[in-house]
């Protein structure tokens, strides 16, 4: 089962694990990427992210049906926060429940490091004398 | 024909917007409107990446864009 | 910053998220370990753990201690539940806060598999009929 | 001298109790404490595996036992 979710609302890792945990699974693994305080020694004041809202549903629904085809994944949450965050806040989480705990940690892995690829969403980093599109330029 | 397209990131900052009117020939490619895109928005052309997603999935670069369809640029992606 | 806990209370992943992300990282990865109802298809009715606690307590520390020379890792939280545990239960929860996220991972995963392996607490495994160590006999 | 010798998961089910004194000769070392054991506990031989701690620590074979010293039966553990 997959639970995907887009949300201008801070993100609560507790409602991802408990999803995750429904199953029966033996073994949960959580990613929760947060804004930090500063980007190669710059300070950031916030981000900003947007998303191509249905694209970004669907391409996060595809990455966790490919998780669950390569790896025996019972469940899926990854839930995505779009707006104005501030440091500190959690970005994104993901929880993947697995039988035995190598895959769910190659699992979650793979899926965060897919959804920086090819998900829809972008974000901006504000700093105090500036902004920038992150990843935008060579 | 004129196509609706959507732009995000840094790419709305270079066209503007978030939606704009383009006019393109009839059966044009995914490859051809990025040229023509080029063309007019230069910027366009020195992100490290632009994908264009028709009708909600990332489309290749023969597509053939049809009236109607919803055409969407990606910059680089940067989620997560 | 290292906290250890070993308790006969149920397990909160939040309590370990939070202090993993109060000091600040980008990334956080979290591996919870879970009572499965079955092993290898042989029904499980609970589970009991008991522990050498102080040398637990001082195992788990040492590991922690050993991932944060290995990885630049900010936090690390591990909880580890002893006593009667029912199917579902989380029997540990580990969070390792990290700048960058492979670290997290990378991090999270040798802590619960090194803690497998050296930290002295046992699980017995109660069925309908019968009941066993686990990993007692070869 | 008696040693006073804490066993814990199967171990305690084959000594039949969390704590038991032990009668070992004045310098005696790890190995030779577990060979005693085996003696009197043959099952403990049959282990896949049974460290012993002394004083909190893992114990190497040569470690020589003291009077007051915890010592403790370590089988296979299986946390997390």
């Amino acid at each position: 089962m997959i639970d995907i979710q887009l949300s201008e609302q801070e993100l609560n890792a507790q409602v991802c694990i408990d999803f995750a945990l429904s199953g029966g699974a033996g073994a949960v693994d959580v990613f929760i990427g947060t804004v930090r305080d500063q980007t190669q020694g710059r300070k950031v004041v916030q981000l900003e992210y947007e998303a191509y809202e249905p694209m970004a549903i669907s391409e996060m629904r595809k990455i966790a049906e490919s998780a669950m085809h390569r790896w025996p994944v019972q469940r899926i949450a990854i839930h995505h926060r779009v707006g104005t965050l501030k440091i500190g806040d959690a970005a994104v989480v993901i929880a993947v429940s697995t039988p035995h705990r190598a895959e769910a940690f190659e699992a979650c892995k793979w899926i965060i490091d897919t959804i920086k690829q090819t998900v829809p969403i972008w974000k901006k980093e504000i700093f105090e004398d500036g902004e920038v599109w992150v990843a935008a330029h060579p | 024909m004129q196509v609706k397209i959507l732009a995000f990131g840094v790419a709305k900052d270079i066209v503007g917007s978030r939606q704009f009117d383009f006019a393109i020939s009839d059966h044009t490619t995914v490859e051809a409107l990025r040229k023509n895109l080029h063309t007019q928005y230069p910027a366009l052309e020195k992100l490290a990446s632009m994908a264009i997603a028709v009708n909600g999935e990332y489309a290749s670069d023969e597509v053939i864009i049809s009236s109607g369809d919803e055409v969407v640029l990606i910059p680089p992606v940067s989620g997560g």
